[in-house]
Formats: structure tokens, sequence, C-alpha cells
């Protein structure tokens, strides 16, 4: 029984942390090896998980939609399989007496963004309401100053950065514990402000899907994708549903990167906020319908629409960057 | 002396090989040429129908480059071989990728780097600004001055050549990038940070070389100054700087290369939006690499151009002292 | 006056190992002595500047804050000490700076051993043809102005379509960098000889391989050796460089991105430390062998 | 490798020179080195080769040793050209430096010639050893040479050309390092070898006594363009004593080579 | 910079060695460079060093020109100690080797004394002039010093440290790169500069007839540990021309030399 489990690298977006609750549930709780998979969960530092995927140093991974598309548009054969976040958890925080009441008040201010693809928000917020930034490699005198860092805020903020970027889940509690509690910020938040973009989904690549045999399994890719992201949903369930175990599941599996920041630094304190945040992001849209996983294809259009008149995409990408079969597949529904 | 005659014998002659040589490269870039018009407008990830045609008009220009590029090489003095290899190398690149359909997100073929490098040019310029300027010539600057100072004080008081020294050619062999996160750290995003990293990284080599500059100083030219009773200072101006400047600059070529490596690395640690690092950076995790290739580009041109500056001001005090070979 | 050196008092200088012991510690306890007020200065300065901001570090005044910054500009001894404990203990485990340290000496060698065939062919080629050296040494020369850290994200995702991943592209771009020294070394070295020594050989009617085993090959060992222990401390660099900037599962430069994301300081002093002390193992490990390669020139001045 | 070349005593040691010029082209137009020199030395013969500086004394040396091709002339080294004579391993040479190889101890420095000639194994070391106990330098076979003085490295240097016992010695300044007491001690250790082996020798020096001490023939040359000015016959008994340097006709050779070299040698010209 | 140096010319010119000795440490032990060694020298002698090569010839030139500092016994050079004399410029020393800076011109090494000693402006150049013409080689002012030869370059650094007319002189071997014609012209043209400027001259050379030919008093010296062998008077008549190298006078002097030279030289000793 155990060594006929399928080998799977499933890259993760950052290092461990509750952000991915759902995937180390289904690894705990072997809803991977009820598969047949033996899933490893790959953490990442500074590179975009379509780097690892496309090269075929993962089998799949969990990335943003706009990495994706614009990987896409370069060429790189990656495909959409499963939405995990079903709601955009990007802010941008200013400090409260900075006096930045409003997107048009960021011009000639610094912003600090991370790089590697996780800067597609800020570059649309800011295209989308006329702003230029240093973001555009052929703008040469932009309106806004994109200051990249090491993704700790209290590296950036507040004395070098007049707006930060932070997650719900992760970097707004790390900055109260920096020692600014939330009356002392002013947080804007994307999702609010027209730039819904879509967070966490999970990919793979063309080849991996065409695979007759993955892995000499026996089994096709797309088979080993929908076993993948039945489990995953499943887990996520779970993980949603039982936050408190969740969290003692994850919190083993990491370590430097699980604490917030500051005096305040405490991991179980940071995951427990962190679970609950990444919750709300997944009990949204097609998951309040019944329909965990699902890319709902209006909010992927609007997505589209979005990235084509801010210049992000050039063109409408091909039908095939989304393959809605492996979701079909996972759960026997049928896609809209 | 002695392999002269044998050279003399060995030059082969005749103006015809030559000419040969430059109709091999021509006939070559034309099949090259033709090669690439062939799959001017290919969609990546598809095979081109004609692919077969085009590698064998790429292979056999290849073939013919090669020879002819020989042929003018082993008869041409200066920098012609190299360039002719240049637009030799892009050309048949350009026909490759082409003709595999190799998605620009994966490797961006010459012309599109081009036309990158032309379109954000005003920017690249400005980064280029950032990271040559402020970072890897300020750095360079205070790195070289700080070095000579203690490179002095390392002469002249024993106790620190002793003391000193042999950290400063331990440090040598430290790998400096591990400093970056460090320094970008405790200094800040701002070019300074990346400026402190050029001079540190800078300083070991220097300091190292010019020391060993200064004391390979010929005995016999201090005892002669001692036979002179010439006072320390005078000496030191009179034998030991012109016997370290060789050193000097040999250290001052190896560091050029060490400055720009240590800006752009550090720019990855952190930077304000601008700078070589930072649009490497940014582009390629949006995998847009001609955006990318073409900061490298620019990089290049720059270090190259820093290192021939050098090499320049190396020849000009080089002849005043009016050495040899 | 008496401290110009006169070849009489060069050669009678005290042998280096010896004489240098005491300016060495003495150096050393100055340093060390320095540091804790540099380190309370510099730490209390940030912490001071943090509070300013409103920001409540729960440490009470600046200086008391200086010795337990989470992010300090410079490490309190304590804090280097612990950190040194947490990331070496146990020493082969995946997350412990030896066992790392380990991976990325793996690299480094093997990125060196292919350094130093790719150079040593390239020199050959190089001094076996004038052509070769005219159409190609500009463009090795402008190679190395090529900053690899923007190459090796774009070098890796490559290789990896041709299923070359893990360690291998990292001891690829170690090679890069490190292959230049050697190539440009061992050209030098192979011209070396004397004219008057290729003469003899041809009194002798030695033919191009002798000449080559015999003379140029043996005269060119002593410049491969310096230019191997330039290129160690480049190769390492390219290593830790290219663990930082691909995907990487283990290595210093993996460990060095991570703590960089982590904003550990400390953990990144340490790693620091760990990757100086590496470096200067590699280089002594090639002066040893090039003592034992070269037994004739123990004991040779200079 | 190849095991077909021949051995050097298998050749004879006259060497021809006739209307010899060389001519090295340089950056200022030419330089005559040499000039329509002519010369017949007998195999046996022991000539010395005297001069002021740059008049091409190493020149011609060179051109025997087929280490420079003629711009005009004939030469005829052991019967054949020089490339023959060359290629048979007719003369050994001594530069006027040392050239030992690094990265040799003195004795396998010695063998060298012997490793490239395909010499048996034991014959090199035992040959090596005579060599070295020739040159008085047994003792420090496994030294290295940076360990020796210069006079010691040129001894080894002579040990070396010696050692695979070619019929013809061409030596440049080979005792030019050497204090007058080694140097008069290995003077008579090479008439000694002169005597037994009946080599011919080409010896460059700057000295007037030693050429004349040692040689059947002095030739004097002039610089620039280098000419042969004249020969001096020696006219002293074999074998030498070191009292024959007290004899009148050792001091009319000498008169004869030094007026022969006064004329011509402005002293602005020297080098 | 500092104008208060004394002019070399205003100091006597006698030496004095007593009991002197000089011991270096080495990593085997000590070296003892020169052991007791006593001599005299009055003020407008010519005194050659002779010996083997390491029999401290040049250490003992070292020690009188406060390049070392003796290790035992009293040394006084024109009348004070060596470092007095050294910072009155007392002495010229010609190296072994030349020693010129390469990135000056012949013209302004010969000045590089007068510079750093403050002579005015076109004094310096006209005595370097002057020099220059003495060792012939005015043509060759403006050549930087690759061009020149071996002996060429050794010319120069003789010019050099006769420029500035120090009463003494110390020069070691300063003819051994030269041909036997230009040494005797150089020899001819060092004893006239002797017999006017009355200098005192210490020369170190390997040529018994050289020294016997050049001095007053010929020293001869022991290898290791170094020590005075013996010191030959030289009773030839002043001004000395070349017939003299023919007198009986001239050969009983060389012989003595030689003599003392062979006591205490066992081949093997030498370097
Ligand atoms: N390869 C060369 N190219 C140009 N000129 C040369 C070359 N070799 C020798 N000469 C010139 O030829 C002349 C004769 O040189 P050669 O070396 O034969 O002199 P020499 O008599 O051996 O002098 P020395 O006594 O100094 O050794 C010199 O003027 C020298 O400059
Ligand atoms: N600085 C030194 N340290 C150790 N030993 C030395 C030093 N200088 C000279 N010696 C030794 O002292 C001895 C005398 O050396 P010195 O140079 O005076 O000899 P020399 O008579 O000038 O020889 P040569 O004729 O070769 O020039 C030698 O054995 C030498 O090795
Ligand atoms: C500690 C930490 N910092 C930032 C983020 C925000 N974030 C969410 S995904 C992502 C991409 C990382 O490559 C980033 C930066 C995080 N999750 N954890
Ligand atoms: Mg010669
Ligand atoms: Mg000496």
């Amino acid at each position: 029984q155990n060594q006929r489990l399928i080998p799977v690298r499933l890259q993760l977006k950052w290092f461990p942390q509750a952000q991915f609750a759902g995937f180390f549930v289904a690894k705990a709780k072997n809803y991977f090896r009820d598969e047949g998979l033996d899933v490893t969960l790959v953490p990442i530092g500074d590179q975009s998980p379509i780097q690892t995927v496309a090269t075929g140093t993962a089998d799949f991974g969990t990335t943003w939609i706009t990495d994706l598309l614009t990987a896409r548009q370069q060429g790189l054969p990656v495909v959409h399989i499963a939405q995990i976040f079903q709601r955009s958890g990007y802010t941008l925080v200013a400090l409260r007496n900075s006096n930045i009441s409003n997107v048009a008040g960021f011009k000639g201010k610094r912003i600090g963004v991370w790089p590697s693809g996780n800067e597609y928000p800020v570059l649309a917020l800011l295209k989308r309401n006329k702003l230029t930034s240093s973001l555009e490699s052929n703008v040469a005198r932009p309106d806004v100053q994109a200051v990249t860092y090491p993704f700790d805020p209290s590296l950036v903020f507040p004395e070098k950065v007049d707006l930060v970027s932070a997650m719900t889940y992760n970097e707004l509690n790390q900055i109260q514990g920096l020692g600014y509690d939330m009356s002392k910020l002013r947080v804007f938040r994307l999702a609010d402000l027209g730039i819904n973009l879509l967070e966490d989904n999970m990919f793979t690549t063309q080849a991996v899907l065409n695979n007759t045999n993955f892995k000499g399994s026996g089994l096709s890719g797309r088979e080993v994708a929908a076993r993948l992201v039945r489990a995953s949903i499943k887990g996520w369930d779970y993980a949603v549903k039982n936050q408190k175990e969740a969290v003692q599941i994850v919190l083993p599996q990491c370590g430097n990167t699980c604490r917030g920041s500051g005096t305040r630094a405490d991991p179980l304190q940071h995951q427990t906020w962190q679970m609950a945040e990444v919750a709300k992001l997944y009990n949204a849209g097609p998951t309040l319908k019944g329909n965990a996983g699902l890319l709902d294809p209006a909010t992927f259009k609007a997505n589209v629409t979005l990235l084509k008149s801010l210049g992000i995409l050039k063109a409408d990408p091909p039908a095939n960057v989304v393959d809605y079969k492996v979701w079909e597949a996972a759960t026997g529904k049928k896609a809209p | 002396m002695a392999s002269r005659a044998a050279e003399v014998k060995l030059r082969r002659g005749g103006v015809a090989p030559l000419a040969l040589g430059w109709g091999l490269v021509v006939a070559s870039f034309v099949l090259l040429g033709v090669a690439i018009s062939q799959v001017l407008n290919v969609q990546f990830g598809t095979t081109p129908s004609n692919q077969g045609t085009v590698l064998l008009l790429t292979a056999l220009g290849v073939v013919l480059g090669v020879f002819g590029i020989g042929r003018i090489a082993d008869r041409t003095r200066g920098l012609t071989p190299a360039l002719v290899t240049f637009v030799f190398s892009l050309l048949a690149v350009e026909a490759l990728l082409r003709a595999y359909a190799v998605p620009p997100g994966l490797i961006p073929t010459p012309s599109r780097v081009w036309t990158a490098l032309v379109n954000g040019l005003e920017v690249l310029a400005r980064d280029a600004a950032v990271t040559f300027v402020q970072e890897a010539l300020v750095g360079y600057l205070g790195g070289t001055i700080v070095a000579i100072l203690v490179a002095l004080a390392v002469v002249r008081f024993r106790f620190l050549e002793r003391g000193l020294l042999p950290y400063a050619a331990v440090a040598s062999s430290v790998p400096i990038v591990a400093l970056a996160p460090v320094i970008v750290k405790a200094f800040g995003l701002e070019p300074v940070s990346k400026a402190i990293i050029v001079g540190i990284t800078v300083f070991f080599p220097i300091v190292v070389n010019v020391v060993r500059g200064l004391q390979s100083a010929n005995p016999h030219h201090l005892d002669l100054m001692r036979t002179y009773a010439v006072p320390p200072a005078r000496t030191f101006l009179l034998v030991r700087v012109p016997s370290a400047l060789p050193f000097l600059f040999t250290a001052l070529k190896i560091a050029t290369t060490l400055a720009m490596i240590g800006a752009i690395v550090g720019e990855f640690f952190g930077a304000t939006g601008e700078g070589l690092g930072f649009r490497i950076q940014i582009e390629a995790g949006r995998f847009n690499l001609d955006v990318v290739w073409a900061a490298i580009v620019v990089a290049s041109v720059l270090g190259i151009a820093f290192y021939g500056l050098v090499s320049w001001l190396e020849s000009r005090f080089t002849f005043r002292f009016g050495s040899a070979k | 006056m008496t401290t110009l050196p006169s070849p009489g008092a060069r050669s009678s200088r005290p042998k280096r190992s010896t004489g240098n012991f005491w300016p060495m510690a003495i150096v050393a306890f100055l340093v060390l002595a320095l540091y804790w007020p540099l380190m309370l200065w510099v730490n209390a300065g940030q912490a001071q500047r943090i509070m300013a901001t409103g920001a409540d570090l729960g440490c009470g005044t600046a200086t008391q804050c200086a010795t337990q910054l989470r992010n300090p500009t410079l490490p309190a001894p304590g804090q280097l000490l612990s950190g040194f404990r947490a990331l070496s203990v146990p020493p082969f485990s995946t997350t412990s700076a030896p066992s790392n340290a380990l991976v990325t000496a793996g690299e480094t060698i093997v990125g060196l051993a292919i350094a130093s065939v790719l150079g040593i062919v390239l020199a050959l080629l190089l001094v076996i043809s004038r052509g070769f050296e005219r159409a190609v040494l500009p463009w090795l020369i402008a190679s190395q102005m090529v900053p690899i850290i923007a190459l090796a994200p774009m070098l890796a995702v490559v290789l990896g379509q041709y299923g070359v991943q893990g360690w291998v592209p990292k001891a690829i771009i170690a090679a890069y960098i490190a292959f230049f020294p050697v190539a440009i070394g061992v050209a030098r070295g192979l011209r070396s000889p004397d004219p008057l020594q290729l003469d003899l050989l041809r009194t002798y009617h030695a033919g191009h391989a002798t000449v080559f085993w015999k003379l140029q090959l043996p005269a060119s060992i002593p410049f491969l050796f310096t230019a191997l222990k330039v290129a160690a401390t480049a190769a390492l660099i390219g290593s830790i460089v290219a663990e930082i900037s691909t995907i990487s599962f283990s290595g210093l430069g993996k460990m060095l991105a991570e703590n960089s994301r982590a904003s550990d300081t400390i953990a990144l002093w340490v790693i620091m430390i760990y990757g100086a002390a590496l470096g200067i193992f590699l280089v002594g490990l090639v002066g040893l062998i090039e003592r034992a390669v070269t037994p004739w020139r123990v004991g040779q001045p200079k | 490798m190849t095991t077909t070349v021949a051995r050097p005593s298998s050749v004879g040691g006259a060497i021809s020179v006739r209307n010899l010029g060389m001519v090295f082209p340089t950056a200022g137009g030419e330089t005559v080195a040499l000039q329509n020199a002519s010369l017949e030395i007998g195999a046996g013969e022991f000539i010395s080769l005297i001069g002021p500086s740059g008049c091409g004394k190493t020149t011609l040396l060179r051109l025997m040793a087929d280490l420079l091709t003629p711009t005009s002339g004939e030469l005829r080294v052991a019967g054949q050209t020089p490339q023959e004579a060359r290629e048979q391993r007719a003369y050994g040479y001594v530069f006027q430096a040392p050239a030992l190889f690094e990265w040799r101890n003195v004795l396998s420095n010695v063998m060298l010639p012997l490793e490239v000639m395909n010499f048996p194994k034991e014959e090199r070391r035992a040959r090596a050893e005579t060599m070295l106990r020739l040159v008085g330098l047994e003792k420090f076979a496994r030294s290295y040479p940076w360990q020796l003085s210069g006079g010691m490295q040129q001894r080894v240097s002579i040990a070396r050309a010696l050692a695979f016992d070619p019929p013809i010695l061409l030596m440049d300044e080979p005792f030019g390092a050497l204090d007058e007491i080694t140097r008069e001690h290995l003077n008579m250790e090479l008439l000694r070898l002169w005597r037994d082996t009946k080599k011919t020798v080409v010896f460059v020096t700057h000295s007037i006594s030693e050429a004349v001490f040692l040689s059947t023939r002095v030739v004097v040359m002039t610089a620039r363009p280098g000419k042969i000015e004249g020969v001096v016959d020696v006219d002293l008994p074999q074998p030498r004593t070191a009292e024959v340097r007290e004899t009148p006709a050792f001091f009319e050779a000498a008169t004869k080579v030094r007026e022969l070299l006064r004329k011509g040698h402005g002293f602005d010209v020297v080098e």
C-alpha cells in the first residue's frame, strides 16, 4: 500500500504558515494519502511559485491570478485548476496621522511592495487611479515610488515608506505587533477599491495535465490533479471549521516565519489571527454556494477585463489557461 | 628572444584567405538572415511547419560563420574578430530561438531584448544612474580611498601589518554577498546601503594589493635612499608609491566587477524603486525577461566601460612611468 | 628611519606565523573591546527612532532595548551566541547551519571542479590559437561583467526545462564566475616558460607533446593554484548567490534568503560567519593541495 | 616516445661557417647582427668567441644550434644542415642564463635531456650523478634550483649539457657568474673533459685570459655590424696546466687578442 | 625639503674597522657573516676587497654604509659613527645590482641624489651630464633603463654614485657585468677620478688583476665565518697605466693575492 503512493510536490507561495492551513491539514489527516498521493508541501522565499512549477521542480503550485496570467502571456504553459481564496486580502496601510485619506493622495508617496509578482494589485490600483509608478519599466518620472524590501514591514514602516503592503491575515497583525494599534492606522482594502484580484489558487502545467502516465503511476496527470484538488478542498473545509486544531497542525511546521513582528511576536497568537483571516477569504463567493475550490467565471472575467484595461495583460488569455474539468472531476459537480 | 624567429616562420601569408574569411562570414549572415525571415511570426508553444528548413539554414550559416571567423581572427588584430563573433552569435541565437518557438518567458530573442532596451531606455538610464553612479561608483571610490589610507597605515606601522593584514587577507576570501542583507537592514533601502556593500567588497582586495605593492619596492632603492639620508616621507613618495601603482591598478580592475555585482546584489535585498537590480528583480518575477535582459545588457556595458576606464587610466599612468612591456 | 627594511633586514625577519600571533591577538582584542560600546550606541539610536514614531517596544528605555532588539543593527554578543546555538545544534538537521554549509560547500567544490576543467580547456585554446583569443577573449572578459545574480534565476528556469534541478544549477552558476580566473591564470602559466627554456627543449629536438608535458604544464601549476584560490572565493559567492536567487531547499544562501525574509538579523549574522569560515576553509584547502602538488616551492621565499 | 632517434655520439663534430649573415627586423629598421662571417672549425677543436657586448656572439651560437635561421650564407654542423644536426642531437648548449626548471630538483634537471631522448632509466641516473660530481654538486642532487646560488645553478646547466654526451658543445659565457677560483677549477675540468672525449667546443667568453687558456683558436669579433675581426691561433702545449698562464706564448696570444679587440672597439658603441 | 644638510665634501675620508663582527639570526641558528675584522683605511686610499662568494664583502660594505648595524666591534667612518657619516652624505654607494628607477630616464636617475640633496636646479643637470660623459653614456641621457644593456645600467649607477661628489666611494663589484675592454676603460677612468679628487675608495671585485691594478692595498677575505685572511700592499707606481700589468711587481702582488685566496678556499664550500 505504502509504496504505491504517488509522489507529488505542491509548491506553496511562502514559508509554512496558516495561509496554507488547508494543505497542511490534508496532509496531517491523511486526506492526500487516502487519494493515493504522497504530497510534499514545498516552501519558498523570494521567487514566484510559477518558477518551480514551470521548471518541473514542483508538480503543482499555489499563486495569485495575475502572476499566473502574465506568466501565461509570456509563453509559460501554466493552467489554473482550482481557486482556494475567493476574495482578495490585500491592503495598503498608512499611519493615520500621515493625512493620506484616499488613493489620489498616494501621489508623490512611497509605497512598500513585495516583488516576484506580488506587486500587481498595487500596480493595478495605481493604474486604475491614473497614477504612474516605478513598477512600470517605461515610465521615467513616476508619480509613486515603489519600494521593495524583504517582506517584513518593520524594515520600512513607517520610517521609509508612507504606505506599506499588508495582507489582512499577516502584516496587518505584524504592524500592530510593532506597536501601532488599529487606532493609529488607516487601512486601504484593495477589494473595496475595485481591485479584487483573486489570490491563492492551485495551478499546474499543460505538460502535467497532458501526461498519461504521471511519474509512472499509471494514472494520468489529470487524474492526479483531481485527487489533489479533492483532498485539498477537504483539508480546507476542515481547517476553516476547526481553526484551533488547524493552527496546532501548522505550528510545528514553521520555524522563524510564523511569529509576528515586534515585541508581541508570538507564533500561536499570530497564526490564530492568520487562520481566522484566511477563513474569511476562503468562505466567500462560490464556497458559500457549496462550490469550494471553484473559480467563479464572472470574477475571473472581471479580473481579466481589469488587467486588460490597465495594460497589464495585452490580450485575452487563451481559454485553456483555466481547466474546469479538474475541479469537476474532483467534486463530481458541474462548473457553471 | 628565441621564439621570434619561429613566429616569423609561422606567419601564414596572403590577402586571399582573409577575403575568403569575410566572404564566408557574409554568406553566413545572409543564411542566418534568411532563416530568421522564415520564422518572423511564429507562435510560441507551437512547432513551426518549416522548422526543418530553418534549422538546416541555421546550421549551414553557423558552420560557414565559424570557419569565416576563424580565418578572420587568425589574420586580424584588434576588436574586429570579437565584434563579428558577437553579431554572428546574436543572429544564430535569434534563428534558433525562433525555430524552436521558445517562449519569451523562458529565453527572449535578441530582437525582443533590443526592443525592450529601446522602449525602456529612459527608465533604464535612470536605473543605471542609481546603480552605477550612486551605488557602484560612490562605494568604489569610498572603499578605495579608505583602503589606500589603511594600506598606508599598515605599511607605516609594523604592528598593523602583523596584526591587521592577516585578517584583511582572510577577509578577501569571505563571500561578501552574505553581508548584503545585514547591511541593507542596518543602513536602509536607499542607495547608501548599497554603496556601503560595494565599499566593503572592494576594500579588502585593494588593501591587500596596495600593501603588497608598497612592500614590493626594490630593497636596493630603499637602501639607496638610506645612503642619501632621505627622510622617510620623501622616500615613500620617491620609491614606494611608484612601485605600488601597478598593484593598485590590478586591484582597481578586479574591484570594478565586484562593485557592479555588489550594487546589484544589494538591491535584491531592498531598493527604493530604482536601480538595475530592482528592475531585474521586479521584471524577472513577472517573466518579462526581455526587460531583464535589457537591464543586464545595460549593466554589462557599464561594467565593461568602467573596466575600460580603469585600464585606460592604468595605461596612462604606467606610460608616464615608462614601463616597457 | 630604522623602519625602512633593507635587504638584510628583510631576510632576517622572523617567521610570519610566530611573529604575527601577538599583534593579531591584540587587534582582535581591541576590536572586541570596541564592539560593545559601539553596539550599544548604534542599537540605542535605532530603538530611540522606533520609539519616536509612537511604537511601544515593551523594554523600557532605548538603552535597555539596545541588547534585545529583534532587528538590531549590530547584534549583542549574547544574542549572537544564542543565535549560534540555535542554528548549530543539532548540527545535521536540515535547518541547521553546519549541514547547510556542507551543501553549499559541495556545490562550490563541484562548481570549482567544473570551472577548473572549463578554465583549463579554454586556456589551452587561448594559448594554441591566436584567432580564438582574438574572437573570444573580449567576450570572456565581458561575461564577467554580467551580473550573474541576474542571470541565475533565468538559468535555473532554462535548466529546469531540461530536467536539471536541485544543486546542479548552483554548481553551474558557481562555475560560471569561477572559470574566468582559472582560464586567465592557466593561460598565463602556459605562456610563462622562459624563452631560453623553450630553446633548450628545441636543442633536444623535443616535440610539441614533450614541450607541453615537461615544460608548459609544470610551469603553469603555480599559476593554476593562485587562480584557484581566487576562483574558490568566486565559486562560493556564486553558489550562495545562486541559492539566494533560484529555488533552493538547502544551503547557506537559502538560509540567508529565508532568514532575511523572516527578518532574523541574528541568524543572518550567524550565517555570514559560517560563510566566512567556509570561504577561509576552501582557500586553505586549495593551499594545502598546492603544497602537496608543488613540493619544489615549499620553503621558497616570497 | 619514438625510439628511432640517433644517439648523439654517432655523428662527427666539424662546423663550417661560410659568408654567414643575420639581419633582424626591428622597429627602427634592421639590425645587422652578423655580417659575412666565415670560419672553419675542425672536429675536436676548442674555439673561443670573444668580443664586445652585442657583437653577435650569441647570435652565431644560436645559428649553429638552429635556434635562428641565417638570412644569408651557409652553415654546416657535423656535416649536415643545422636542423639535421639539431634533430640528431649533435650538440649540447649552455645558455648565458642557467634556464633550469624550477619544479625539478638538481638531479632531475640534469636528467631532463636523457628523459627526452629516451635513455634507459638506470642509465639516466648514473650519467646525471657522474656529471654532478664533475661540477662538484653531488651533494646538492636533491636541492631545488632556488636553493642554489647563481654560480651553482650555472654549473648544473653545464652538467645538463654534458649529460647526453653530445659531440659538440656550444657554451655561451658559462662561467660569467663564478668567482675566479671556482672558474679556474671548472676551466681545468672542462679542458680535461674536452681532451678525454674529443668533443668540439665553441665557447663564448668576455675574459681574454680564459679564452687564451682554453682554446686552440680564439675568434675575435667586432660590434655592429657584427663581424669576425680576426682569428688568433693559440700555440700552447697540451695538456695545459695553470703554469701555462705565465709563459711568454700565453702573453703573446693574449696581447694579440687584446689588440684585435681594441681595433674597432670605439668606447661609445660599447654596450 | 630641509636645506640644513651638510654637503658631502665637507668631511674627511678615513675608515677605521676594529674587531668588527656581524652575526645574522637565521632559520637554522646563526650565520656569522663577519668575524673579528680589523682594518685601517687612510683618507685617499684605494682598497679592494676580494674573496669567495659569501665571505662577507658586501656585509662589510653595508656596515660601513650604516645599512647594517654590527653585532660587535667598532667602526668609524670619516671620523664619525657610520650613522653620522651617512647623514652627512659622506659616501656614495654602488650596489652589486644597478638598482635604477625604471620610471626615470638615465639623466634623471643620475640627478636623483642631487634632487634629494637639494642641489640647485642648474647644477644638477650640469653635474649629471658630466658624469654621464665620464661613463660614456651621454647619448643615452633620455633612454629608460629597460632600453639599456646590463653593463650600461651598471655604468649609470656608477655615474649616480659619483654625481654628488662624496669623499668616500663604496663600490660593490661595479664592473662585474662589463666586457673586458669597457672594464679596462672604466678602470682607467676610476683611477683618474680617484687621483684627481683624492677620494677614499673601497672596492669589491672577483678579479685578482683588477684588484691589484686599481688598489693601494688588497684585502683578501675567507669564507664562513667571514674573516680577513690577509692584506697585500701593492707597490706599483702612480699614476698607473695599462703597461703596469706586465711588470714583475704586478705579478708578485697578484700571486700573493692568489695564494691568500687559495688558502682556505675548499672547492666544495664555494658557492
Ligand atoms: N631577436 C632579435 N631581434 C632583434 N635584434 C636582435 C635579436 N637578437 C639579437 N639582436 C641584436 O643583435 C646584436 C647581436 O646580439 P647578440 O646577442 O648576438 O650579442 P652578444 O655578442 O651575444 O652580446 P653579449 O656579450 O652581451 O651577450 C645585438 O645588437 C642585438 O641587439
Ligand atoms: N640578511 C642576511 N641574513 C642572513 N644571512 C645573511 C644576510 N646577509 C648576508 N648573509 C650571509 O652572510 C654571508 C656573507 O654575505 P655577503 O653578501 O656579505 O657575501 P659576499 O662576500 O658579498 O658574496 P658575493 O661575492 O656573492 O657578493 C653569506 O653567507 C650570506 O648568506
Ligand atoms: C511573512 C509573510 N509576509 C508577507 C506575506 C504576504 N504574502 C502573501 S503571499 C506572498 C508571496 C510571497 O512570495 C506574500 C508576500 C506572507 N504571506 N507572509
Ligand atoms: Mg650573448
Ligand atoms: Mg656581495
